[in-house]
This record gives structure tokens, sequence and C-alpha cells, in this order.
């Protein structure tokens, strides 16, 4: 049969570069700083000894974190979040994949996991440190322990999920168990997944702050625990602006990571009025 | 027919399934001290747990504790949830806000609701309000994240649909991208109950305003492991029973959804 | 059938002509006094009904005590010196509990057995659990170690709150503990080794908990804070008399819903009122000589004790 | 014959923009259509059908040329329009009923309870499915779903209706009978319609006029008044020679259409 | 003819279960196909066509009666078939291309990689997408997804490929090709063949065998054999008086199917 030519590719019109960034940075930058602009004010006019102004906070920031307290507090801190994240990640996605595709498993353990996700780490980490002693691997057990229920949830749920027609047709097409993981069911659920490891950034870092409470004598999370009883209030909102700070950057990694992943599902959005 | 006893059976398989995990996981912590992994004074056997949590439930001043928790988190929940509901459906739904907000709202998520114990204490005092904050805090942003993924989960089919029969924005909403979201929305919840719940507990810890999180904290520091179990354990059997509640109001709301129907025709 | 532990609490006496006055207090032991001293009836006589809040430590209660939530609170000095360096407007006044100067010490550092130690010298170069890191407890310890011969500043200091130090102990992910009673005795009778009080040790009688309140309120309710001090001190005066132990320690019971052998064995603290300034200032010279400090808070400033 | 221009489209052109380049789905395509006409649209696969029908209801922004409806642009979709998507699974909403959905659009008409119940009956009615009112989209067959789309559409009594490929999954009887109830809605209520379809006989017997598009780049290969009698019925018009001479010549002319393009391939992007 | 039997249906009996009741989707079916055969099945829309086909693919559990292949009952998905689905655009995955989406199944065959290659290529050009196999399923078309989806079961190059109305949303001329192809893929191949429609000359023209159910409940109204010459064309094949006469018969029993239903309507469940 006649076979059917493409059809005209004409180049999208884009955008210079430099508009482009300029826009994206307002977008990024601009509530913030409206939002900055507000609390120095809303500073200047009560001060309260709970909430210094921006410049205090910004002044205790640089003193606080710009040196040797950025290689020795922060930086080992965001290695076992990446450690957490990644750890909570695999086994989010690998556990709730299993999950959500054996209903029998699900029944069996849900109740376990629903009990397991209600108890308050805080009282959860006296007994992981008797179990893994007061080591890094601790930490990251508690980092992971809190955030993978966001991911493993949410691809249970997106598991769950996947459109009955497509599953027949892997199914009629007998492809095989590892290659509709691949193929259907993951991606089919990405969009849960994706939101749930969203989530999971940010519970990540709350628990690291958390883990670091206990049994530790450096870190972000001592750190902005320390000055908190200590009173260094401006110290400790700086240490909180830095976890913020790391929250963002995160943000912006995941994003293009998400972009990447999520291309399809942001393709078939994208056609509709501009 | 066979049709009623096989409906009728299903959610007895499941309960069985569910109790026999549960059953597993408390064998396993038997065994923990039993082969001297841990020392039973840290890490007591479960049938002790168990023996002071039945003692508990006979205890009114328990119960009112419960209760004294379960009332912050039914408020801090139900506050977090409606407030999370209309902000993630307005900003989910205007992509300009959605880009505006986003770095406010990535900075803001991260920032662990126990260090804001010191102001909430400022601003409301050692009161069950401090501790509404935290929670309202922390359990905003699981239920905001979900629903800004959900609304914006609309088939491109489906909406067109609504466009060109001229359903009004409110239609819109509450007929199509409400239900489009109401998974998400549901999964958010159930994330949000369980946070809300063990910030419930952590803010009677640390603030000390009555409840289970204090009487934890009690036991925690008058060595008293059993007890400390006792009451872990409650809060995980709240955090059960709060999932169970969920999920009967999932398999009614979303009955028409394939994560629902695909397991029962399956 | 059912049982309600709370019907045994304390009622407060409620009567118009009382002032209500709330007090934050840890819920730990030490409080005994203070709810014993309410429980018979020590303020109602000044004309204050108190209610008694557990606050964890000095941040909760000092924002609670800014705000005018609270109107006094009890807690270790440290909390005070960094108020006062933080110019917070706290002022201390009156004591609340010190530790002996002879005798057991309510507190001890205690080793594993296995861990060797015996001195404090030998701390140098181990874990050394503390409750709370950059306070008394780190301080006198170095304090202790480097009067013993040792290098302070190689000790490794790892926070554990008490109740969780004896297992980590067992666990041998610390080699050394620094705790209370009643987890002195407990770890003392599982052969583990006495290294050292370092309160006794450093600063005899050393000052572990005081009243405080706002410079403002001293100022401004003159008569409260004279009422309250005048009754804080008999209620010490009170829980420190033998005859009245069996009380304290029923407070204990009813308060901490601790078992009731573990409430009759504990070794409460020696209460007074009498501000000790000279172990406070020692304390403070400690505190910067270990840079827990960068300053030493202006004890002047700091103590109002009328 | 009504006069009155309803929908006038000159040199619309609709290039898809994407990441990866965009692709041109219409041409130049210039046609108008008085109210109360009945157009029928054919063409090959994917030359544009419903992109040209989006972009009349307003669904899809033209990226070059003009369309207007009563003399306006079109911007948004208009409240007097209904249509009916090829893709009629997935513009059912699950979690209504089949009821719920037919009902949906009526909401927004001030219309009481009774009323919107008549309406829906009666649609529900027409196209057969009048059991089935009380079950999910997902619990039918496929010709039953698109039939409750069209239901939906028929119920909400619009001016100007929009339906892309609406018959494809019912069979040949029930098919026959739709296409009588769109001829009745056009003469007893002076509906304006525009119907895409594959089946050439169908487009000769429903329209009074075919529109013939071509593709790459696409246009309007032919634009062919239908001159049978108004009244038509399955059986007699069908006979007709004239019939006959018009489907053959539309035949032709999506032959030409696909061998246009054959013969003058561009190359692919 | 071949003669060894493939497919034996007995008393096949389907009742979908929902919370609000069950819904007899078919009542009594029971037919046999032999190896190689070409069987086209029509019947009113909603009559159990494609849940017959589900039960013959081994996706759905019969509630009553024997689905047997080769002598053995089907408890699940055979990897000797492939499935054309009514619901084109819900079966390509929308994060893969066309080509990923054709070349998916292949992956468990043992191929080389060109090989694979090779196979896509030519079930893309088969179905005239060869363009389209770097674009993305939504980026087509409606027809043109429908022929990935017939592509993507040509490259499988099944022993048995069951057709769920594959052409309905593609052009008469590209129909009238893909029918041609799928005569030709029988005859070259020896590929059984089951083929739903609503066409009726569709199904007179591709079958060997027409088999005509008829709903409410769902039994064999009449298995048909076609009694054309193997070798048909397009033209010629529809031209013959034979042709005509057959599809005239198939036409009247659909008829009957229909009244049969209409005569005696089933209550709502
Ligand atoms: N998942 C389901 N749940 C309940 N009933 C169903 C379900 N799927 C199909 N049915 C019912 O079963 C009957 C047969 O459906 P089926 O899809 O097999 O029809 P069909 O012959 O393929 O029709 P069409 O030609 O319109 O595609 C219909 O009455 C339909 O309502
Ligand atoms: N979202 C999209 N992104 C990119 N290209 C698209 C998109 N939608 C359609 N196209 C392309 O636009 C062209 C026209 O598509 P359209 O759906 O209008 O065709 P059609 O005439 O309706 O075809 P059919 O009869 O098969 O439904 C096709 O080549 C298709 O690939
Ligand atoms: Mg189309
Ligand atoms: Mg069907």
């Amino acid at each position: 049969m006649t076979t059917h030519p493409g059809r005209i590719a004409t180049t999208p019109r884009r955008r210079g570069v430099g508009p482009r960034i300029a826009a994206g940075l307002g977008h990024a930058l601009g509530l913030p700083t409206l939002l900055l602009v507000a609390w120095g004010l809303a500073a200047t006019r009560a001060t309260n000894r709970f909430l210094p102004g921006p410049a205090a906070i910004l002044d205790a920031f640089v003193d606080t974190w710009v040196g040797p307290a950025f290689v020795e507090d922060v930086l080992p801190s965001l290695y076992r979040l990446g450690l957490g994240v990644a750890a909570s990640i695999v086994l989010g996605v690998a556990a709730g994949a299993v999950i959500g595709l054996t209903p029998w498993l699900r029944e069996l353990l849900e109740p376990l996991l629903e009990f397991l996700r209600a108890v308050p780490p805080p009282v959860l980490i006296p007994v992981v440190m008797l179990l893994l002693g007061i080591t890094d691997t601790m930490k990251v057990v508690v980092i992971a322990s809190g955030a993978v229920w966001p991911i493993l949830l949410n691809t249970v749920e997106g598991v769950r999920a996947t459109d009955s027609v497509m599953t027949e047709t892997a199914r009629s097409f007998r492809v095989s168990r590892w290659q509709r993981l691949r193929f259907l069911v993951l991606p089919a659920a990405s969009p849960r997944i994706m939101t749930g490891v969203r989530q999971a950034l940010s519970v990540a870092l709350i628990l690291m702050v958390i883990s670091e409470m206990f049994a530790s004598s450096a870190g972000l999370g001592y750190r902005i625990a320390y000055f908190q009883r200590n009173y260094l209030i401006a110290e400790m909102w700086s240490g909180i602006l830095l976890l913020g700070g790391v929250g963002v950057l995160l943000a912006v990694a995941f994003g293009l990571v998400e972009r990447r992943v999520l291309r399809w599902y942001h393709g078939i959005r994208e056609v509709h009025r501009a | 027919m066979s049709v009623r006893t096989t409906r009728a059976a299903r959610p007895l398989r499941r309960g069985l399934l569910g109790v026999a995990g549960l059953a597993g996981f408390l064998a396993g912590w038997q065994l923990v001290p039993a082969l001297g992994l841990v020392d039973p004074q840290y890490l007591p056997y479960v049938t002790d747990v168990l023996a002071r949590l039945s003692e508990q439930l006979v205890d009114l001043a328990f119960w009112r504790r419960l209760g004294a928790t379960m009332t912050s988190w039914a408020i801090g929940l139900s506050v977090a949830t409606c407030a999370a509901v209309v902000l993630g459906t307005v900003v989910g739904l205007a992509p300009p806000l959605r880009r505006a907000t986003h770095t406010t709202v990535e900075f803001l998520r991260p920032v662990p609701s126990v260090a804001l114990i010191p102001l909430a204490v400022l601003m409301f005092g050692i009161q069950r309000q401090a501790a509404l904050v935290i929670i309202v805090y922390a359990s905003f942003w699981q239920v905001f994240v979900q629903v800004i993924y959900g609304v914006a989960d609309v088939d491109a089919v489906a909406r067109d649909t609504a466009r060109s029969f001229g359903l009004t924005r409110r239609e819109r909403l509450t007929h199509l991208v409400l239900p489009t979201a109401l998974p998400y929305l549901m999964t958010g919840l159930r994330l949000a109950a369980a946070v809300a719940l063990i910030l419930a507990v952590t803010a009677e810890m640390v603030i000390g305003n009555p409840g289970l999180g204090r009487m934890i904290e009690l036991s925690r520091s008058a060595g008293d492991a059993v007890g400390l179990y006792a009451l872990v354990v409650v809060t995980g059997l709240l955090g059960l029973t709060v999932n169970l509640v969920f999920r009967f109001v999932e398999r009614r709301a979303l009955s028409w959804h394939q994560s629902v129907r695909g397991e029962e025709t399956g | 059938g059912c049982t309600d532990s709370d019907a045994s609490a304390p009622s407060e006496q409620t009567s118009g002509d009382l002032r209500k006055v709330r007090v934050a207090a840890l819920p730990i032991t030490e409080t005994a006094a203070l709810w014993g001293g309410i429980k018979a009836g020590l303020f109602a006589e000044r004309g204050l009904q108190v209610e008694v809040l557990p606050a964890q430590g000095g941040a909760q209660a000092i924002p609670a005590l800014l705000n005018g939530d609270i109107d006094f609170a009890i807690g270790q000095p440290f909390g005070a010196f960094r108020a006062d360096l933080s110019n917070l407007g706290v002022v201390i006044i009156g004591n609340y509990a010190s530790s002996y100067a002879d005798g057991d010490d309510i507190n001890a550092v205690v080793a594993s057995a296995k861990s060797g130690i015996r001195r404090p010298a030998d701390l140098a170069g181990r874990r050394v659990s503390v409750n709370s890191l950059g306070a008394a407890g780190d301080v006198t310890i170095m304090a202790a170690v480097e009067r013993d011969g040792g290098d302070p500043s190689k000790i490794k200091f790892v926070e554990v709150a008490f109740p969780d130090a004896p297992a980590q102990l067992a666990a041998g992910n610390i080699d050394a503990a620094w705790v209370p009673e009643p987890f002195v005795t407990q770890l003392r009778s599982r052969g583990d080794t006495f290294v050292v009080a370092p309160y006794q040790a450093v600063v005899p009688g050393l000052t572990t908990l005081t009243t405080i309140t706002t410079a403002d309120r001293t100022e401004k309710d003159a008569k409260l804070v004279e009422d309250f001090s005048a009754a804080m001190k008999r209620t010490l005066e009170w829980a420190g008399d033998p005859a009245n132990e069996t009380a304290v320690r029923q407070a204990i019971k009813d308060n901490l819903q601790l078992p009731p052998p573990v409430a009759d064995s504990v070794r409460l603290p020696a209460f007074g009122w009498q501000v000790d300034r000279s172990s406070l200032q020692r304390l403070a010279e400690l505190a910067q000589k270990y840079q827990v400090l960068d300053r030493q808070p202006d004890l002047d400033r700091l103590v109002r004790q009328r | 014959m009504p006069d009155r221009t309803l929908l006038r489209v000159e040199h619309l052109r609709k290039v898809y923009e994407s990441t990866t380049g965009g692709v041109e789905a219409i041409g130049d395509v210039s046609f108008t259509m008085a109210a109360g006409e009945l157009v029928c649209v054919v063409g090959p696969s994917g030359c544009g059908k419903t992109t040209l029908l989006k972009c009349l209801a307003g669904l899809l922004r033209p990226t070059g040329g003009v369309v207007e409806m009563d003399g306006a642009p079109v911007t948004g979709p208009s409240p007097a329009m209904a249509v009916v998507f090829q893709e009629y699974g997935r513009s059912l909403y699950p979690w209504l009923t089949v009821r719920g959905n037919v009902e949906l659009p009526l909401r927004h008409k001030k219309l009481s309870r009774a009323q919107r119940r008549r309406l829906v009956d009666d649609a529900l009615d027409a196209v057969g499915l009048a059991h089935a009112a009380p079950s999910h989209p997902w619990q039918l067959s496929g010709g039953m779903q698109q039939r409750v789309a069209i239901a939906r559409a028929v119920a909400y009594q619009p001016e100007v209706l929009i339906m892309d490929e609406p018959f494809a999954a019912v069979d040949a009887q029930t098919r026959a009978d739709l296409e009588d109830l769109v001829r009745e809605l056009h003469a007893s209520r002076r509906m304006s319609i525009v119907f895409v379809t594959h089946d050439i006989d169908e487009s000769v017997y429903l329209g009074q006029r075919v529109i013939v598009l071509s593709s790459s780049p696409t246009r309007v290969q032919e634009d062919l008044a239908i001159d049978l009698p108004p009244e038509r019925d399955q059986i007699g018009t069908r006979a007709l020679p004239r019939f006959t001479h018009l489907r053959t010549h539309v035949y032709g002319e999506i032959q030409r259409a696909r061998r246009g393009r054959a013969i003058a391939p561009r190359p692919a992007p």
C-alpha cells in the first residue's frame, strides 16, 4: 500500500535562551523576594526575639555556615540524606510494585505497614540505635524509614491503577514479567511515583534533622537543635534557611529528572492551547 | 449461587491475611529478645507488652489521653486537608501561580516541624494550639503536593469534553477535576493521617501537653520499656484503624476507579 | 472492671480568692517537691493556685515564659545562662535543687564493664553520653577528667537521652554514660563501673535546678514574685525535711506513674531556695574554659533573689 | 436553504508544536457553512479532520488563518455547540453513571429536574440504551459507550453539533438507525451539523454537502453539494442512481486525495 | 481446508459480576474452528463479541462452559496468539514511541536486533506508518493509532490472530488495503484469524465462515460458510452475485438477531 510521507516539520519558534532564563529566574525568585521584603519590613516594625529579621539571619548564616562548619556539619548530613533518599526510592518502588501487583501480598502486609507507619520516629530511633549502633547507617535507616512511605504508597496506588486495556494488551502478547514491569507497570505508575518521590524528598530532609537530634554531636540537624536549645535564634533560623535552600536545590534537581522521566506525560498535555 | 459467598468471603480473606501479617510481625518481635539479640529490658517481649496494654485498656485515664491525642489529630488533619485541597487546587490549576509559588513551596516544605515548636509555643503557649500548628504544618504539605499532581492529571479528551459542552468552571471542578484528583487525594490523606498522628504524639512528647505522647515520655524517663512499647503499639494500632477507615471510604468513593474495580473483576 | 489512674491525682483546690499561677517544670522526679508542696497546701497559704505544666526543658519553657503563657519555670542553670547571654530578660529568683557535696550524688558517669574504664582520666578518647551537649554534664565531666590528668578535649561526647543510655551502654554503642538516678543504681547493680560523680568532684553541691521568671515580671508584678518566692522557700524546706519524704515520694508516684519500687528508691536531690552564687559562678567559668559558652553570663543581672 | 453564514474558515493552518519539532496537521483549509446545514467531512486517515473539528469547536487555537462563528472569531468553546469525540471511551467520565454522563452538561442549563430527566431518558432511548442508564461506562461495550457519547450530545440540544466518526463502533443496523436520528435532528430542530466519517455512503446519504480533504498539505480537495431529495430513507435513497453516482464521485476524489499525496511525497522531517 | 481443530467453544457462558448485580454478557455459545481458518464474527452492538474474544484469548475466565485450544483448556494467554483490541487508543503505551510499541512484544522472542528491526519496519510499512515510527501514539490521529495496534500484532507473527473491529477508525481505501493485508497474512502464513466486525460486506469478503451472534441471551444465531473462491479481490469479488446473496443473508440474520431482542427486551439488571 502507499506509504504516507512525513508531515512538514517546522522548526519550533524558540525564544532566545536569555529571555527564557530570565523568565525562569523571575518565576523562581519573584515570590521569595517579595516575601523577604515583606518580612524585612515587618521585622523593622515589631521585633520579636524568636523571629528575627532577615538581615540578622543572613548575618548569622554567613557566620555559621560559611567556613569549616559546612564541611563538618553540612556535607556529612547531605551525604546521609542522599543515601537515605536513594535507599527509600529503591525500596519504595521495588516493594511498591511487588505489593501493588500481588493482591494477596498487599492484603497480608497492608495492616502491618500501616501499623509501622504510625509509629513516631522519636520512639523508633532508640530501637534502631540498639540494633545498628550509633552509626551513619542508623541515621540513613531512620531517614529511609520515614521517606519510604510516600513512595511506597504512591507506587502501590499507581500500579493498581494501571489501565485494564493496557494490562490486557501486555498479557495477550505474553510480555514477560520483567518487561511488563519495565515497559508497562512502572511507566504507567510513574506520574504517581514521581509525586511520591517529591514528597519523600522533604520528608527525608526533616528526618535527617530528627535523626541528628539523637545520639549526635555534629550535623546540620544537630546544629539546629543545638541553636534552638541555646536561644541562638538567628543561628537557628539560618540553619532552617539552609535546610530550605537544600530543599529548593533538591526540588530543582528533581524537576530535571522528572521532566525526563515524564516527558511523554507532559507531552500529552503540552499541546493544549498554549 | 456462589456469587454471594465469594463476595462475602473476600473481606474475610482480606482480614485474615492482614491479621496473619501482623501476627508474623509480632512473632518476629517476640523472637528478637528471646534469641538474645537485644536485652528484653530494652526491647521487651511482645507478650509482656500486650499484657500491659490490656491493663491500660480498662483504665479510664488512658482513654482520656487517647481522646486528647485524637482530638488534636482530628482537628489538625481536617484543617490541613481543607487548606491543602483548596490551595492545591487553585495552585495546581493555574500554571503561572504554580511556577511563581514553586520555590517558596519547596523552601517551606522541608522545614522540620520540630524546629517550629519554640515558635508555636511562643505564639500559643504550652497548649493544644501549639501542637496544632505543628500538626497542620506537617500534614498540609502531604496533601498539598498530591492535590497539585492530581489536579494536573485530568485526561486531555475528558477535559476537551467538559470544555466543549460549556461546563462552567465550578462544574468542571466538581465533576472533572476533583474526581480525577480523588485517588491522589486519598493517598495524600492517608499519608497526612499518619504524619498528623506522629506529630500529635511527638508534640505531646516535646511540648508536654496531655495525651499519649506525654505518657510515652513519662514511661521513657522512668525507664519503663514495657509501658513505652505498649503505648507504641497503641499508636501503631491507631494508624491501622485510621487506615481501615480510609480504605473503607476509598472503596466507596473510588468504586469507579481502576485501582478498586480492577480487583472486583480480576 | 475499669480503673481510673487519674482519680488518685491531686485534685487542684479551687477557690475564688486564689490567684492562678502557671509554672513549667520538667516531668522528672525532682519536681516531686513542687507537686508535694502544692498538695500540702503551701501555695494556697500564700493565696496562689499553682498549675504545673510539663515542659521539656528551657527551649519550650522560655518562649512560653516570655509571651506570658507561664509565670515561672524550673530548669537547669544553663538554660538561664544562655537566655541571659541572648538578653532574653530572664532572671533567677531562687534555687530549687542541688547535688550533694558529699555522699552518693544524684548523678554519675558509669562505664560499661567491658570498656575497662576505671577512673575519669580513662574517659579520654572514649565515647561518653550526656543527655544534652553543651550543658552541666559535659562541662563537669571535662573538668573531672582534666583534674584526673586526662585530656578533656579527647572525650567523644554523644547525645543520648537518659532513659536510652543503659541500653546503648549494654549494646556497646557508648563506653560510658552520664546518668542520674535511678539509672546509676540500675547500672551499678548489673556490674558496670562507677567512674565519677562529676558534680561532686568538680563543684560540690552544684546547683542543678533553679527557679526563673522574666525581669519584667519581677518589676511589674513584684507582689506575685514575692508570694511565690515565699511559698517556694517553704515548699523546698518542707520537701527537704526527712519527715515528709513519704509525701514527696507519693507525689512521684502520682505524677510520674513510676513503678512503686522505683519511686521509693530514687535518690532525691538536696532541695533549697538559697541561690549558691559561687557554684553558679564556677560552672560559668568552666563553661567558658571548655568553650561551651563564649562569654560569661552577667550573674549580677541574672540572679535576683530577694 | 438557510443562508445566514454560520461558520467561516479561512486559510486555516495548524501546526502541533512539540519539543521534537512541529507537525503540520492542517495546511490551508477554507470553506464556509450556512446555519442549519449538514456538512460531512471525509478524507484519508491522518489528514487532519479531528484537528479541524477541534479548531471549529474552539478547543485548539489555529496556528494561522481565521475561524469565525456567527461573524465573531472563535476563541473558545461556545455553549451552543456539542461535540462527539472520536475517542469516545475517554470522553466519558468513569466516575459517573451513564445517566450522570448524559445529564452532566444539562446541569448548567436552566431546566427543571423533570425536564432534565425527560431529556436524558429521551436521548438514551433514541440510541437504544434506556436500560443501561444506571451502569457505569466501563461496564458497557465499545458500541454502547459510543452511543452514550451520542446521547449526551443529543440531550444537550445544541444549535451546532460536531461529530467525529460517531458511528465507528456500532453495528450496521444501529448505524442506520442513528443516521436517521441525525437527519431527523437536523430536519426537525434545524440543527447545524458537521459530521466526520470514513464511510463514503454514509457521507452521501447524510450530508447536504460533502467536503473532501486531501492530506499533505491538508486542503479542501472537493466541496460537493449533494443534490439528493431532502427526504431520504435507507433503502430508497441508497438505491437512487444519483446516489451511486455521487458516492462514486466522492470515492474517486478520496482516491485522488491519497494519490496526490503519494505522487508528491514530501521528505520525512 | 485445514482440519485440525484449533478452538473448541462449548456452552460458553460469561456473567460480569459487580456490586450492583451480574450482567450476562454471553448466554450459551458453542462452535469450533479449525487451524488456519479465517472466521468473522458479527452481531449487534453489546451482544458479547468482545467478551467472547477475551475468553478465547484467555484474558477472561468464563463463568461456565469450555474453551479449548489445541485440545487443552485455555487458562491464560497463549504465546502463539496476538490480539488487536477494540479500544486501540488505550492499548498503546503513551510512554513508548510507535516503534517501541510495536517492538515491545518481540522482546521476549529470541530475535537478533536486526531481525527485530526488520519485522517492525515491515509491519509499519504494511499499515502505511513507516514515517511515524519515532512519534508517540498521542501524536497520531485515531486511525493511525489503530493501525499501530494492527502493526504490533502483525509484527508479532502469531499463529492465531484475534482482531476486534480493527478497521473501525480508518478510511475506506486504507480499510480495503488492510483487508487485503489480513487475507494475505492468512493465506501466506496459514494464520488462524478470528475477526470481529460491524461491516457485513467486510465479514463476507474476508471470512471463510461468518458467525452471527444474537443477543439476549447471546447464542450463535447462524454459522455460515462463505463459499466464495479463495482468491478474492476488492472489485471482482464484491461484484459477484454470490457475494450479494451472502451479504443479504447475513444482513437478514443480524436483523433477526436484533429483532429477537426487541421483541423480548431484557429487564435492566
Ligand atoms: N466490565 C464489565 N462489567 C459489566 N458488564 C460488562 C463489562 N464489560 C462488558 N459488559 C457488558 O457485557 C455485554 C457485552 O459486552 P461486549 O463488550 O462483549 O459487547 P460487544 O459485542 O463487543 O459490543 P460492541 O460491538 O458494542 O463492542 C454488554 O451488555 C456490556 O454492557
Ligand atoms: N497531539 C499531537 N501532537 C502532534 N501531532 C499530532 C497531534 N495530534 C495529531 N497530530 C498529527 O496531526 C495529523 C492530523 O491528525 P488528526 O487527528 O486531525 O487526523 P484525522 O484526520 O482525524 O485522522 P483519523 O481519520 O485517523 O482520525 C496527524 O498526522 C497526526 O499525526
Ligand atoms: Mg480523527
Ligand atoms: Mg466490542
